[in-house]
């Protein structure tokens, strides 16, 4: 198991959660800036619970282009209403499909999927997000602070427009930006901010998604510190639920699914992420795609 | 009352539907999504002599109404296979069938040997047709003699119903049918990928780490239904047809071309609990053709 | 300035973008759509030595992004060709490439003497992958021998450029490629339709009136683009890839594989005007990626 | 050529209109009863000059099964308001989907296609159609009337529901109605029906469309009386254009294409269907599908 002090939220154990397929009613889609949308989705029955960082596998209608599932994560959760959204960038066929449905559609998906994030008892926490990659943290946020937990969350992109969903976060916890035109927040990459180069050591768990050189570098930072930091990968997937085989990554020990063994791993797991290797490009200046 | 029940050589299948090795794990994956012992038959993930890694990521590319894979065999091995998968498939009460894959003569044989021994698994699925291996694999497959040698070889050593796997990048394909069923095949499974290729055009590299993966899904139906066609009037033992079957009418005109089962691969993906949707469909099918036993449609195809 | 033109033997084409026998009528049918001038070559219908009525109907069954065709070389035989329909293509300020199909070596030899008198026809291309004659046609290309002594026949008897169209339908088409280029072939295209069945489930018959067609369209492009890969490998005269083409990306992965041009098929049914739009589309991709010369692309896949 | 008397309307010659490819403008998407309905269509464009019998190519998307164009006729032009109608039964997965199609979506369309039925100066021609087959029997019945003729109509089907589009008739000309169930008109067929039975030989010109049966049966009982008819065949197509050779019918002179050398023939030009090969099934009692 990738995940220490793993600590079970809705009295289920990891991955005894039922999967389920499921249609369910677009109560809204709302562009939220740079090509970044949100689908509230509403089920009929009871959400099944979940846990920040896992995913579902959304089908594609009417898109002859498009053939298999597309992952994404779950962005926030309200099982009164029985609602969820999704915060995708359309970058693709697929999500460019997506990003024109209409309220009152359906879709299909299948979820939970996924490992999901360990949550932890410890008050200092950091969040680090890029891009879209911010799409599993709100959910992380809000489940940290209902156990009490105030994380701190350090969010960048390229420009403005690829940090979407401030406002959200900014009600949950001290949130700090970073973009590299410096049209928000500090100017630079995130593991250029203030918050990251000297708060670091205050944190006793750092959680990140967002592109993969970002998270290497925000891993390796890390790792020099002795903190744990868990990432969560991106991967082509068909099945989505460890039975396919084709979305594996290299772990020290061999080939494990994104989609089941992940999408969340200890970055000490992984092969390639670990500072010896890439001491070559010394962490701040690792640029994010 | 509707009989969807049908035979291939010893097993007893409560309908013709099965699922295809690679696409549908060990079954258990798919415990959340259905009962799996409703099915006619599952053949599981590839297991070699030893384990193996598989092949790097990525394996995986979309293609128009397809995929490609390059998977590798990606597997633990037989002996952990025997020690800890064997022990959970037991609870299915269907057919579990185990897919055998190797690089060496000795590998599929020594396979063979010790899931011969499992009590549970009633047959075997020769897989000589696997694309995504450097040797051995397909090149098996491609030969009638080579078929024909692994078949002999496997025969001698496994008892129980002994299904072989056949490949569809070949020109002839009935030939290696007959190679096999004369060297003891009790059956024969058709059609595993065709080799194919993706590119993308803006990185100018190949999508898969193996340049080269298997095809399957709708696109390769039409290709998968002629060879079916072809096979089973070229052989007299029977044919599982498979290739792209997504709905309950892809696998009625399998079996009407000849195949007396089915098996459903990247569909599983797509709708993790479509076969239960085609095991319903064939029936309803057969309810409103006032067919009674799913044995006359068999190659039932009027030209 | 973005340079798009390709050479095949001693064709000067403007582009790499040709239209794919069979799908492009002779050209004239699509007047009304595009300026058939523009393209880098047409290859018109297959013209065989006699008339022929070509397969009964039905001939055309739709499949999963692509379709079966079994039209079985309905065209009005050389003589009327030569006379009737050559005047009309004059016109075309293009490579006029006439398909050339039979039964017989005799009557692909009668075919090619024929048309090696039209002036204006550069090139003729070989057709020896027709999966929908009964005899001839794609036998003659499932063998390396066959193959060689059809291509040995009208090599001696044809003096302009050569392009030989291979059959995916085979276990090994470098093989068969490495035989028409030693037997003198300055070119090869590929792929030609791969065969395939459709059945209709409802009235438990085939689609087609032939049983077996051939499959074409997007369905069938990661096969193609495998095949055109291994065979730029293998040959050193040009190759010019098709199956499945439909969009300047896809024409593109075809260059990357090693094509020198690329034909559009099944496309040309779905948008007549399709060709016009990959020359373009080929343009933008040349220009984003600064590329002045698109014979830099060719085979210009990293692995 | 099939079509003696060619009229030329437009002052074009035959197949000298160019086919264009276009996206049109569904400006109402009607049901009309029986699974039918129809599509109006609007041009930014002027409408190129089109004749009845005519068809257009349509392109189906968001349709991951539909990869072909589907044909369909014209059922009628308004050149002023830059519209045209399709009459369009669900059948399939094309019909189907189209079924669906709203207002302000965009269809794109390859047309006018084919020969169209050949213009007579004759006064009297009658026009007999079936099911979803009158839909190019409007276009031919209105442009008849502009030419001053008058033609008598008479539709069939199996009950009220096939009969789409009868007041449309009725305002053109005396339109008569045979259902099998009786539910409407003449119980029967339309061969049955009372013009067809006692007033066939009063017509200089028969037009047929529907279901081949039908059609079969029409064109068997005016070559009987020596009456030219003129019928329009379905077929499965591929490209519409005469390229693909794949929608051939058998002919006195061999294969033609429906979609370039019909989709309107001179019934005695067709292969098997004339009266000796036929004679077995006497006419009026051939049953429509
Ligand atoms: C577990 C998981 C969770 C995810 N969560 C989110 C999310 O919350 N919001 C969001 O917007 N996206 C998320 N993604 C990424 C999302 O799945 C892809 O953006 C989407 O599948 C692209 O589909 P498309 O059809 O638009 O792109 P395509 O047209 O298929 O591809 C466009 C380009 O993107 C690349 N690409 C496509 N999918 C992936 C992928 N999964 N990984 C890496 N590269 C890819 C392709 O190679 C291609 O170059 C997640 C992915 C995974 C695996
Ligand atoms: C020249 C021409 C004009 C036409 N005009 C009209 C019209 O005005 N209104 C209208 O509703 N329909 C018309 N049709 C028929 C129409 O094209 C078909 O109904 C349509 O293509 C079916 O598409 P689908 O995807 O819904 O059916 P599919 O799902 O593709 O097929 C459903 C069933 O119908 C059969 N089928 C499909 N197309 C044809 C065809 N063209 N001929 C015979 N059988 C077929 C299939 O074999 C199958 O059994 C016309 C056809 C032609 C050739
Ligand atoms: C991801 C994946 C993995 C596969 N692994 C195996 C395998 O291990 N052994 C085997 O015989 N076939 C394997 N196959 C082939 C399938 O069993 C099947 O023959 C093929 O996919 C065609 O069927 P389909 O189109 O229904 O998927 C695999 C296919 C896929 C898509
Ligand atoms: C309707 C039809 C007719 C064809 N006729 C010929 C032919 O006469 N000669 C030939 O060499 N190929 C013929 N082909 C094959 C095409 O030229 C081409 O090789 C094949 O369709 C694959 O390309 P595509 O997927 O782009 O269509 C025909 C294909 C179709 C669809
Ligand atoms: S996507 Fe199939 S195993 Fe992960
Ligand atoms: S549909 Fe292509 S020739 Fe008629």
């Amino acid at each position: 198991m990738n995940i220490p002090n793993w600590i079970c939220l809705y009295g289920n154990k990891l991955n005894s959660v039922k999967k389920v397929i499921r249609d369910l009613e677009v109560i809204e889609n709302k562009p939220v800036g740079g090509n970044n949308f949100i689908l509230l989705l509403k089920s009929t029955e009871n959400l099944p619970p979940m846990r920040p960082g896992q995913f579902c596998q959304v089908k594609v209608d009417k898109a002859p282009e498009v053939y298999l599932r597309r992952p994404f994560s779950i962005h926030s959760v309200d099982y009164k209403a029985k609602t969820l959204t999704l915060l995708i960038k359309a970058i693709g066929k697929g999500t460019t499909v997506l990003s024109g449905i209409t309220q009152g559609e359906r879709l299909n998906i299948v979820y939970p999927l996924g490992n999901g994030f360990s949550l932890t008892m410890e008050p200092n926490v950091l969040l680090v997000g890029g891009g879209c990659g911010v799409a599993p943290l709100l959910f992380l946020a809000q489940t940290l602070k209902e156990m009490g937990i105030i994380p701190t969350i350090l969010v960048g992109g390229k420009t403005t427009e690829d940090i979407p969903r401030l406002e959200a976060y900014r009600k949950i916890a001290e949130t700090h930006v970073a973009t590299e035109d410096g049209s928000l927040g500090e100017k630079g990459l995130v593991t250029q901010h203030t918050v990251f180069k000297t708060r670091l050591a205050e944190f006793k768990r750092v959680y990140t998604c967002g592109p993969e050189a970002m998270m290497k570098a925000v891993a390796q930072a890390a790792e020099a510190l002795e903190i744990p930091c868990e990432v969560s990968l991106e991967n082509t997937m068909a099945c989505g639920i460890g039975a396919c085989l084709c979305c594996v990554t290299e772990t020290k020990e061999g080939h494990k699914c994104v989609c089941t063994d992940g999408p969340v791993f200890d970055s000490r797991n992984l092969n390639g992420w670990n500072i010896d290797k890439a001491s070559a490009c010394s962490l701040p200046y690792i640029k994010t795609e | 009352m509707i009989d969807l029940a049908v035979k291939i050589d010893n097993l007893q299948l409560k309908n013709p539907v099965m699922t295809a090795s690679g696409t549908f794990g060990y079954g258990l994956e798919f415990d959340d999504f259905l009962d799996v012992s409703q099915l006619g038959g599952i053949v599981v993930k590839a297991t070699t002599s030893k384990h193996r890694e598989g092949n790097r990521y990525p394996r995986l590319a979309e293609t128009n109404m397809g995929m490609l894979n390059s998977v590798g065999l990606q597997n633990k091995g037989v002996d952990y296979f025997v020690k800890e998968t064997y022990p959970k498939l037991t609870k299915y009460n269907t057919n579990v069938i185990v897919n055998v894959s190797d690089s060496t003569i000795e590998g599929y044989v020594e396979v063979a040997e010790k899931i011969n021994e499992l009590e549970r698994i009633p047959g075997i699925e020769l897989n000589i047709s696997c694309p995504n291996v450097k040797e051995g694999g397909m090149a098996f497959g491609t030969s009638s003699q080579m078929a024909a040698s692994v078949v002999k070889a496997v025969r001698k050593a496994y008892k129980k119903t002994l299904i072989v796997k056949l490949s569809p990048n070949v020109t002839n394909i009935t030939e290696i049918a007959k190679a096999v069923e004369d060297a003891g095949a009790d059956s024969v499974s058709l059609i595993n990928t065709l080799l194919g290729m993706a590119i993308d055009a803006e990185k100018r590299r190949p999508v898969l780490s193996t340049v080269t993966g298997g095809l399957s899904g709708p696109a390769v139906k039409p290709i998968a239904l002629r060879m079916v066609y072809q096979v089973s009037k070229a052989v007299k033992i029977p044919v599982i047809g498979l290739g792209g079957i997504s709905s309950a009418t892809d696998a009625i005109e399998f079996i009407l071309a000849g195949a007396t089962a089915i098996q459903v691969g990247t569909a599983n993906f797509i709708d993790p609990a479509v076969t239960i949707k085609i095991i319903n469909g064939i029936a309803d099918y057969l309810q409103r053709h006032q067919i009674e036993n799913i044995t006359n449609l068999i190659g039932a195809l009027e030209i």
